[in-house]
This record gives structure tokens, C-alpha cells and sequence, in this order.
């Protein structure tokens, strides 16, 4: 047996495999599926303040080779998470990252303060990517000092570990790396979606309601390992690799390419099994390339 | 790989063509055979994915308890169902299931009518073996495009409903929308509060049906079709507008978990 | 007939369908193939000052969906390019577009004031894609002020309709499209490669020598569309779509998302003829959906 | 659809297994049965897409002008490939074609030694064919993993060809490389001057080879495999390393159009 386990700062992981935001539900929805214990964690779908409805349908679109969501973050709000979610998280084993967004650079504290207080969390995964409604929309790690002065204020309130989740759309995403490792972040997870969009031509109506949405699934997959490399080289913090991660190959060439851990995404909609399966294709392929201990794999590219 | 329940790959013993753009395959499952009820579906992974990214929902069919067997009956349409006509006896299919609710039986109904706009009749069979053991009498209105698009009408002779057929060309039954005869009969009904209308069809009948059951005061429900990421929860991508807000204050139910069946009433269609 | 014409500043097409920079050679490529002059307009692999010998192998990969490429931009350099290559070109009565690249920003303006004492040009496509060297290798339009100044610097050189082609990898596309519209374009085009990168397991290697790559194809097309349909809501020139477009709807949506033409790229490798294969299927969907001019369809997308 | 010349969609023939991994397919097309010479490719166009974006390349294997048909021999490594192997006769496959430079054949060629390591026999039949209507002397130094793999065995020896087989196994021939008997061949080889050496196979091979070329002054062409975006010029994806600079200060030669044939000593391998 190969060695798995990892460290995300002071968090320790059973093994690289983690499930993304938005892709698992709160985990019961797979109980029936898999043996959720076996995962390295598990990322709950965005937490906000108050609850939020979602966006109207049609929420999501098939395209060639990916998926365009624009789902708008339905979720009970943070009082009914602690009350009606977290007591199944908390029977499980496995390590329980809560991922949360804000309307407004106030709300992170303010949530993660919230949380701070209820048993059963392991870290926390900020989710950066939503609209900063008092900076015109922009997202949160749109712009490096944004993202480095929520990231402080979230660090102010808490000593778990925190994990901010960047979105792939700008320019320099290394900059944006640094700058949350600046302001205190544990980790970087990357990626979440690509702004896409996708017309139906007979109603020249946009796919998805609300007109532009994200994408993701295997289409995304080397522009997600792209955005790993980018940061690998550039920051100092694990990272945590997300984007079109499909089977146990795609997993391996995220290690390689800079990730500590990864997450599956919208893979888990068409095999709610397949994370267990690259758990266990993780095993099997450190025994037959006698890799001891898989964080050797981690930032292991070869140039020349 | 050991799974739980639910992610199952099943045996296909048959998959034959019954219209010009429909089919019926009939797959292998104890589990399902048996636990399964009218309304709920199974999500298919479909073979050789041509960019096929998600599972392909259908209706559970008709199901055979005793051999462990059920059936589904699938209108050609797109890429996934085309690809599913090409699947042989003696493959295998990779599904999830029974996903979904069901119509329901309150043991005060007297009389279920039954009302199919084209390949919607394709989970009523189901909900009808399980009535027929309780007795309860069925009106089954049927509408399609022509003649030639029926399916299962054996199967409804064979049980004994009261059948009402129409077609947009007039080619079988009544010339128009199923929903005509239906206002007639519900007009004439003596008995309205042991009646209970289940409907599965296209957008705009249902969109009818809403206004029909308003007017004549006859209760239905609906099982309800809309994109699917997943079927059983997680994407949160088959949001059904509900017609006021839930008491948690939800505006939307989800098809895949909270349904595919709801009480028409409380569902919206003008999105 | 429907009327397929188009204007480009003052630049006409004959439709809308013309090939993307790199992906059609100089067209003699693809004489074997099909009648160029059918084409809108043809946009020739970009030249360069002095000649270019290309990156080592390997330069492309496929995955699924798209490609990866790192080129290189081989070239003959401007003047052979000229005496080699314009010839040819001259012989076409379709549009002829020469793109041109620069390692600064002092590049541009001498290039096209070389290629403006040549007859046979009928606009220029500025490649911004390419690294600037002396900004530290970030492309040139990743910048609103050099992506403006640049644009300037070649206006004052020739009265030529010039295309600004854009990089969509940038956070905000739409304020680079008005920097470029600012400093005198006729026209943006939009997009180029999106940064991606593959990983050979067995070897811990890039797939690309270059270790990052351009990534095209399919699997782009919701971005490129996305990009597009922001560039359409900002900016008043006119764009031309590109990004993925493999058959007659890939075209149309692009129009309806904003674009006034189109180019096609990554296709023309797997299927040299489907530029006309395009042109004759707009020419046949607009006949069946009454469109009398193609025009009419240009960010003709309904929104409730 | 009118296109030119290059671009045809073919009548499939046959495509049959000839070894465990290897088939055989035979397609109709008289220009490109007749215009191809032995080197060239066709570039096909692989049915069902499974994210498969490019053509893949093939050499022209035989032709019969006679007869209007051609064939190629083709390695089942992956998915296009794959893919192939499921194409039947009375089916079509849309190619490019012919592509690429051939062979040479100069008027002072006496003896034509062909090199093939594994699949790297594909393109050769067609130009012994033409080698034997010159009454050209032909050695084959044929290399292999296994017995198992070696292809058109029969086709040597009917051609009645110098036929030396090498497998790295030792099920057949001399064990080890096909280079140790080749090296001994052209050590006692009497006109040096009136021979030529044409290789194709896997890069470890060429780059010995041209070891082995340099130190008996037999001079090779080989016929070289990169990845191809398309086969004919436009994506320049398939650079080959020159030795030295071109007189237009190139760097690089493309496979598809400057080759796939090259004088061996101009192109490294080593990248
Ligand atoms: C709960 C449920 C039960 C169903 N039961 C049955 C059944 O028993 N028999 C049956 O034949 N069909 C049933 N359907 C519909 C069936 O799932 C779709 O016809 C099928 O997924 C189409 O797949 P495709 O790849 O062939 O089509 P695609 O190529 O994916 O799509 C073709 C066209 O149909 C549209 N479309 C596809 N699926 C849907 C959808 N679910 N809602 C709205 N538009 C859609 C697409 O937008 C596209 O325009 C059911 C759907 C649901 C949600
Ligand atoms: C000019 C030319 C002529 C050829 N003639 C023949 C022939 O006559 N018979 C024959 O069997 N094969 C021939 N080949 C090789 C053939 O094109 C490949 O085997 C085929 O493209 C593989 O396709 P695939 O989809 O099955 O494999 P893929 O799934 O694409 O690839 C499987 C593995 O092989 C590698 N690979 C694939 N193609 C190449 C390549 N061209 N160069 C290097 N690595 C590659 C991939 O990187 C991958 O690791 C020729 C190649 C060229 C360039
Ligand atoms: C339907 C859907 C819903 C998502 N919801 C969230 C979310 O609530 N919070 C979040 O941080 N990311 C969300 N994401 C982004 C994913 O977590 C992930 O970053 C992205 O999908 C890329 O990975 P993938 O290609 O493996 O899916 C969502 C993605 C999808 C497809
Ligand atoms: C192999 C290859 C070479 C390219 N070379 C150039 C180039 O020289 N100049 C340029 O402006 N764009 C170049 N591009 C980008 C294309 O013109 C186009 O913008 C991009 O591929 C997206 O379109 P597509 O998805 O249709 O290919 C190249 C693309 C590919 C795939
Ligand atoms: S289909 Fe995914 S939540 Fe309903
Ligand atoms: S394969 Fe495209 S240029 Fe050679």
C-alpha cells in the first residue's frame, strides 16, 4: 500500500481525492451510492448568509465535451446548514470542508465567524468566484487586493484552516494566488468555472436564463491544468486542483502539474461512484509505479 | 469496485423498435423490479458518449416483479437516445435507480384519469398494474400526433381502461387535443371527488391541463420533464417554479428529487 | 439568394465566413481542396519582421474536444513573405487579409508600413496574442494601454482597415475590445487560443515542448462565444467570432451572440472544405428562415 | 458539395485482421490507385468522434491501377484507430489524399535495402512493386517484438525479395534487433555505391540507423512518423529537426509536405 495521505497546512487528508463544490450536494445525496468515509474530504456546496433562492431555469446545458451551469447558489442559509445539514456531516469520518460566498466582502467574517462556533468543521473553502455586489459585480478574486483583504479578515476570525477558491477568469492568476497566501489562506483550490455561454438558434434565446454561466467538465480540463502550473510556480501554498478531473489520469497529471489534493466535479453527475474509483486508481497506480508516499507526484513536471 | 445500491449495471434481454421513433427495452433487476413505482425513473449512462456528458433519464415503463425484470419505452430524439437504439440483448446498461417519487394511491380514489400527451403515456403502465390490483376503476386519455405514434394500446385493451384517443391529423380517435374529450368527460362526471387526474405530456398541455383542472375542480398530478445533470439531487440543475413559495421558502422544488411528481397546482410553466 | 454580404468598416465581404490566422497556411494549402474565392476572406498565417524558425517538437496535441498548440509562429519574415507568398494571394478575388505579429510594440508599425507598399492587401489582423518581450512576455492586449497604443502607433501608418485579434485571456475582454476600438481599430476579432497544457504520464513531460499551449477546437466554444457576446455589449466596431466553429450552427450562434463574420480555425485541419461547407449552409438556413440579409442577424439574441 | 481534387469519400472493400494487432483495409479510389507512389499517405477521416479531432495518416500500403483500389496496413494503437477497426466493408471512409513526397528511385539504384521495424513495413510493398517492375535488387531486413507481428510475409516472398527477419523475442529470425544483421549484411556488401537504404519504424530505430549509415557510407532516406494536425501543410505541427540550417535558415522540415520521406542524415531525432 502506497502512502496517500497529505497535508493541506495543518490538515491532514486520508488521500488527494475531495469532491467539488456544488457537485456533491451535502454528501447525503451520494450515501447511496458510495462509502463516503473512503473520499480524502468533501466540499459542501456554497453556505450564505441568508438563503437564496436559486436562478430560474434553465439552469445548465450540455455542450461538447462540458456543461454550462448558472445555478445561483440555492442554499438554506447558513442557519439551517448548522441545523439541517451538519449533523449528517458530522457522522462522518472523513475531513468536512464548508465552502461559503458572500454578497459582500462583510459577509465572509461574518459566516466564517458563524461557523467558528460549530463542531465537525475541518477547514473552510471561500468561494470566490460569485459576484462582489458592491464592486460592480466583479468577483472576489477578480482583482488581488480584494482577494487578499477578505482573505485577512476571514484569517482574523478564525484558526481553521481556510482555503480560497479561485476563479480561472483573469489575466494573471498567480497574482491572485499570492495575494490570498498574503492574506493568510491555508490553500488555494483551482479552479472553478469558465465564463461560457451557449445559444439555442431556433428562439435565439440563450441556453441558460441567465445568459452567460459557467463551464466546466472535461472541454475545461487543460485550461484548469494550465492555471495549476501558473500558480505552482508562482506561490507557496498547497494547491488544490479542480477542472473537468475525469478518471485517474486526469487526477495523476494535476499532482504532476503542481496540486496537492484535487477535487472531482461534474464528473460525479454521470458516476456518483467515480471518486471512490479514483481513490482506489490512485492505489493501484503508486504500487505499479512504486511510488511510496503520493506526495512525491506533487509539482513532479519534467522540462528540460 | 463494490457500490452501494442504486448504481447498478444491468442486463439488457431486449430492445425492439414498436413505432417509427420508438422503442422498448426491457433490462434486468431484482431490486428494481420490484421496488419501483408508477412516476419513478431510472438515469442512464448512455454508450459511446460523443460528447454526451449526462446520464439520460426515463420513465419506469412496466415492471415483472416475479422475473426481475422492467421495462422502458424511449422516443428517439437526440444523441443520447439514438445511441441508446443501437444497444443489443446481451449488453449491458450502467443505470441509477429508482430515482424520484410517485403518483400517489389515497385510498379514497375511486376513479384515475389517466392523461398521455405522445411518449408522456410512457409511465403510466406501471402506476395502471399497480391500480388494477386495487381496483381502481381508470380512464386513460391518450393523445398523439397520428395514429401511428401510439404505443401500448394492447396493453390498455388488454387491462380494460376506458381508452379516449386523439390525434392532431384526426387519423385515430378525436381530431385535435386529448384535452377536449377530456372537458367533455370530466363535465359529465358524476362522481368528481373520488377522481383524481394524472397527467404526463409536452409543456403546453400541461400548461392546459392546469387550467382545465382549475376549472372543473378535479385535483391532478403532474410527472414533470426538464434537463437533467444528475437525477438525484447534487447539481441542482432541474429547478420546477413553484406557484407560491414553499413554507421553507424555497421558489423552486427539484425535479429529480422532490419529483418528477407534484400536485399540478403548485407548479408554474411559464418560464 | 439571401444577401450574404457584411461590411468590416469599410471593408466588404462577400459573407461572413472567413479562415483563422495559422490554421489556413497562406490558402495554397488548401487550393487541392476548394475554391478559396467561395471564402469571405482569408487571413493568412501571421508574419513577422524577420524570418521565424518555430518551436522544437512537439508543437501540438490532441485532447478531448481540442487541441493544443504551441507553434511557434514559423515564417518566411515580412519580405519573402512578400516576394513568396503575396503572389499567389494576388491571384484570389476573395478578401485578403495579412496578419501580422511583433516581439514589441515598435514591431507593428514598421511591418505594416512595409506591407502597405504592397498591392493585394485588403485589411490586416494584428495578432495581439504573442508575447510582448520587453513588457515582461505578457501578450499585448492582456493591457488596455498598450493593446491602445499599439493599435494607434499602426493607425498612423495606414489607411488599411485594421482587426485587432484579441486574447481571451484576460479578465475583461470588453475593456481591452474599447482600448483598441479607442486607439482606431475597424474591427476586433475575437478570440484567440485560450492557455492550456497537457501532461504525458509515464514520461512527467508536457505534451508541448513549450509546456503551455494554445488551446482550440470545439471544447472552446462556449468561451469564445461568451467572450464574444461581452465584446458585443461594449464596444461599437465590429467582431468577428472565432473559437471552435465546426459546422453552420457553430456560425450562426456566433452572429446571433454579436459577431458580424466569423472565422474558422481548428476545422479546417480535420475537414479542409468546411469553410464552404459553412458558406453554402448559411446561404441555405437563411433561405429557410426568411433571412433576407445576413446582417440581420448580428446580436439579434433575445433576452427576457 | 463540389470539392476538389484530394478530398474523396471512398468505397470500403474489405478491412480484415491480418495479425493480432494489425489490419488490412482495402479501398476504392483510381486516381489515388494510380497517381500514388510508394512513401505517400492518405489522411483519414476517423468515423464516430470520440474527441477524436484529427485525421489520422497512413502510408499507402498497395495499389492496383488496374483495379482502382489501394490499401493500407495499420497498427490498432488507440482511439482512431481503434475506430477503424469497426469500419466495414460496403461502409466509406472520407480521406485526404495522396500526400507527401516518395521514395527515390534513381537511375544508378542497383540495390534497394528496405528497413522496416513493426509497423514501419506499411508503406514498402507499394515500392517494391515499383522496384520490381525496374528489376531493382531488393533486400528486406524485416525486425519485429514477435513471430506474431510480422505482416505480408507472403507478399516478400512471392515478390521474391532478399528477405531477413530479426525478433527481439528470437521466435523467428535472428534474435535481438534487425540492425545486428543488417550491419553484417552491408560490412560484406560488394557495390556499396550502387546501394540504398530505406527505413521506416520506431525512433530509436532511425536514430540508430543513422549511426549505422554514417559508419558504412550507405546512404538512407527514411520515412519519418510525427503527430499530424492535418496532413498537408496548414497547421505545422509536424516539425522534423534538421542537422543543419536550411539555405532559407529553417530550422525545421514538415513531415507531411517536405516529407515524410527524408534523406536520413539531414534530420535529427534527438529532440
Ligand atoms: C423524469 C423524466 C422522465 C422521462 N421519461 C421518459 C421516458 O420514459 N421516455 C422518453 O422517451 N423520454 C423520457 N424523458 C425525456 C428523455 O429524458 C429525453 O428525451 C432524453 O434525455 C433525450 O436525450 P437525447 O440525448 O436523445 O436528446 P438530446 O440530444 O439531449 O436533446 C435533443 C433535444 O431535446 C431537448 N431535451 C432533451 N432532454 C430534455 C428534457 N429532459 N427536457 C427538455 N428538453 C429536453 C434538448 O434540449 C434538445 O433540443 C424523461 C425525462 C425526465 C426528466
Ligand atoms: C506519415 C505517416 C504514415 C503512417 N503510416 C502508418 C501506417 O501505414 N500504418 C500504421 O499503422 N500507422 C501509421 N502511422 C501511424 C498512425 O498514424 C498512428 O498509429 C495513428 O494515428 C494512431 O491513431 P490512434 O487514434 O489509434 O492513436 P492515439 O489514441 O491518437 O494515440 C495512441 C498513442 O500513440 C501516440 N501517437 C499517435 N500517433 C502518433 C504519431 N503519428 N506519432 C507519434 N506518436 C503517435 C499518441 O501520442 C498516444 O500516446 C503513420 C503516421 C504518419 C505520420
Ligand atoms: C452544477 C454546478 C454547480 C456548482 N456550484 C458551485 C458552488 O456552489 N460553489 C463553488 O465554489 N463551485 C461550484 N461549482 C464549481 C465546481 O466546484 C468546480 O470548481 C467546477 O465545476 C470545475 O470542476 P469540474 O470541471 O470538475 O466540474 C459548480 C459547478 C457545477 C457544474
Ligand atoms: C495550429 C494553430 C496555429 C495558429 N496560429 C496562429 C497564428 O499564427 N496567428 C494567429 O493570430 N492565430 C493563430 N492561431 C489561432 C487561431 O487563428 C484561432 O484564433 C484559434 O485557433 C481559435 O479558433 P478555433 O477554435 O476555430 O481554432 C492558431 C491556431 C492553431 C490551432
Ligand atoms: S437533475 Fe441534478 S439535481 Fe435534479
Ligand atoms: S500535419 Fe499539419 S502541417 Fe504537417
Amino acid at each position: 500500500m502506497s502512502d496517500l495521505t497529505l497535508k493541506i497546512g495543518r490538515l491532514v487528508l486520508a488521500n488527494p481525492v475531495t469532491v467539488a463544490s456544488g457537485t456533491f450536494g451535502y454528501a447525503e445525496e451520494f450515501a447511496d451510492f458510495i462509502d463516503l468515509n473512503q473520499l480524502g474530504g468533501i466540499i459542501t456546496k456554497t453556505v450564505t448568509l441568508e438563503p437564496r433562492p436559486g436562478n430560474p431555469p434553465p439552469r445548465i446545458a450540455e455542450t461538447s465535451g462540458g456543461m454550462l451551469n448558472s445555478i445561483g447558489l440555492p442554499n438554506v442559509g447558513v442557519q439551517k446548514f448548522i441545523t439541517d445539514k451538519m449533523p449528517f456531516l458530522r457522522t462522518l469520518t472523513t475531513k468536512i470542508i464548508v465552502n461559503v460566498a458572500g454578497k459582500s466582502a462583510e459577509d465572509y467574517p461574518e459566516i466564517i465567524r458563524i461557523l467558528d462556533a460549530v463542531e465537525g468543521i475541518d477547514a473552510y473553502e471561500l468561494n470566490y468566484s460569485c459576484p462582489n455586489v458592491k464592486e460592480g459585480g466583479l468577483s472576489f478574486s477578480a482583482n488581488a487586493h480584494v482577494a487578499e483583504s477578505v482573505t485577512k479578515s476571514v484569517r482574523a476570525v478564525t484558526n481553521r484552516p481556510i482555503i480560497a477558491k479561485l476563479t480561472p477568469n483573469v489575466t494573471a492568476i498567480g497574482e491572485i494566488g499570492l495575494a490570498v497566501e498574503q492574506g493568510g489562506a491555508d490553500a488555494v483550490s483551482a479552479v472553478n468555472t469558465f465564463v461560457g455561454m451557449a445559444i439555442d438558434i431556433p428562439s435565439r434565446r440563450p441556453k441558460i436564463a441567465m445568459v452567460t454561466a459557467g463551464y466546466s467538465g472535461p472541454a475545461i480540463k487543460p485550461l484548469a491544468l494550465a492555471k495549476v502550473y501558473e500558480l505552482y510556480k508562482k506561490i507557496h501554498i498547497p494547491i488544490i486542483g479542480i477542472g473537468g478531473i475525469c478518471d485517474t489520469n486526469d487526477a495523476i497529471e494535476f499532482l504532476i502539474a503542481g496540486a496537492a489534493a484535487i477535487q472531482v466535479g461534474t464528473a460525479n453527475f454521470w458516476d456518483p461512484c467515480i471518486s471512490i474509483k479514483i481513490v482506489e486508481g490512485l492505489q493501484t497506480w503508486c504500487r505499479q509505479n512504486h511510488i511510496q508516499k503520493i506526495t512525491e507526484l506533487t509539482g513532479s513536471l519534467k522540462i528540460k | 469496485m463494490k457500490t452501494l445500491k442504486k448504481a447498478v449495471v444491468v442486463p439488457v434481454l431486449a430492445n425492439v423498435q414498436v413505432t417509427h421513433d420508438t422503442w422498448h427495452i426491457t433490462l434486468e433487476d431484482k431490486q428494481i423490479a420490484h421496488d419501483s413505482c408508477g412516476g419513478q425513473f431510472v438515469n442512464v449512462f448512455v454508450p459511446q458518449n460523443n460528447g454526451v456528458l449526462w446520464r439520460r433519464p426515463f420513465g419506469i415503463h412496466t415492471t415483472d416483479p416475479d422475473k426481475g425484470v422492467f421495462t422502458l419505452l424511449y422516443k428517439q430524439i437526440g444523441r443520447g437516445t439514438t445511441a441508446l437504439t443501437t444497444v443489443k440483448a446481451g449488453e449491458a446498461l450502467d443505470i441509477l435507480g429508482p430515482l424520484g417519487n410517485c403518483f400517489t394511491h389515497t385510498s379514497d380514489l375511486k376513479e384515475a384519469i389517466i392523461v398521455a400527451g405522445g411518449i408522456g403515456i410512457a409511465p403510466f403502465p406501471l402506476f395502471i398494474q399497480h391500480l388494477v390490483q386495487h381496483s381502481v376503476k381508470i380512464s386513460v386519455f391518450y393523445g398523439a400526433r397520428s395514429k401511428i405514434d401510439f404505443c401500448c394500446l394492447d396493453f390498455f385493451r388488454q387491462t380494460g381502461v376506458n381508452l379516449h384517443l386523439a390525434t392532431e391529423d384526426g387519423s385515430s380517435g378525436h381530431k385535435g387535443f386529448i384535452t377536449a374529450p377530456l372537458l367533455a368527460y370530466l363535465q359529465t362526471l358524476p362522481d368528481k371527488p373520488g377522481a383524481r387526474i394524472y397527467v404526463c405530456g409536452p409543456t403546453p398541455m400541461l400548461a392546459k391541463m392546469k387550467e382545465l383542472c382549475r376549472d372543473t375542480g378535479v385535483p391532478a398530478e403532474v410527472s414533470v420533464e426538464t434537463m437533467m445533470g444528475c437525477g438525484f439531487g447534487a447539481c441542482m440543475g432541474c429547478p420546477v417554479p413553484l406557484e407560491n413559495p414553499a413554507s421553507d421558502g424555497r421558489l423552486y422544488a427539484l425535479a429529480c428529487k422532490d419529483g418528477p411528481v407534484f400536485n399540478l397546482e403548485e407548479i408554474r410553466f411559464d418560464e
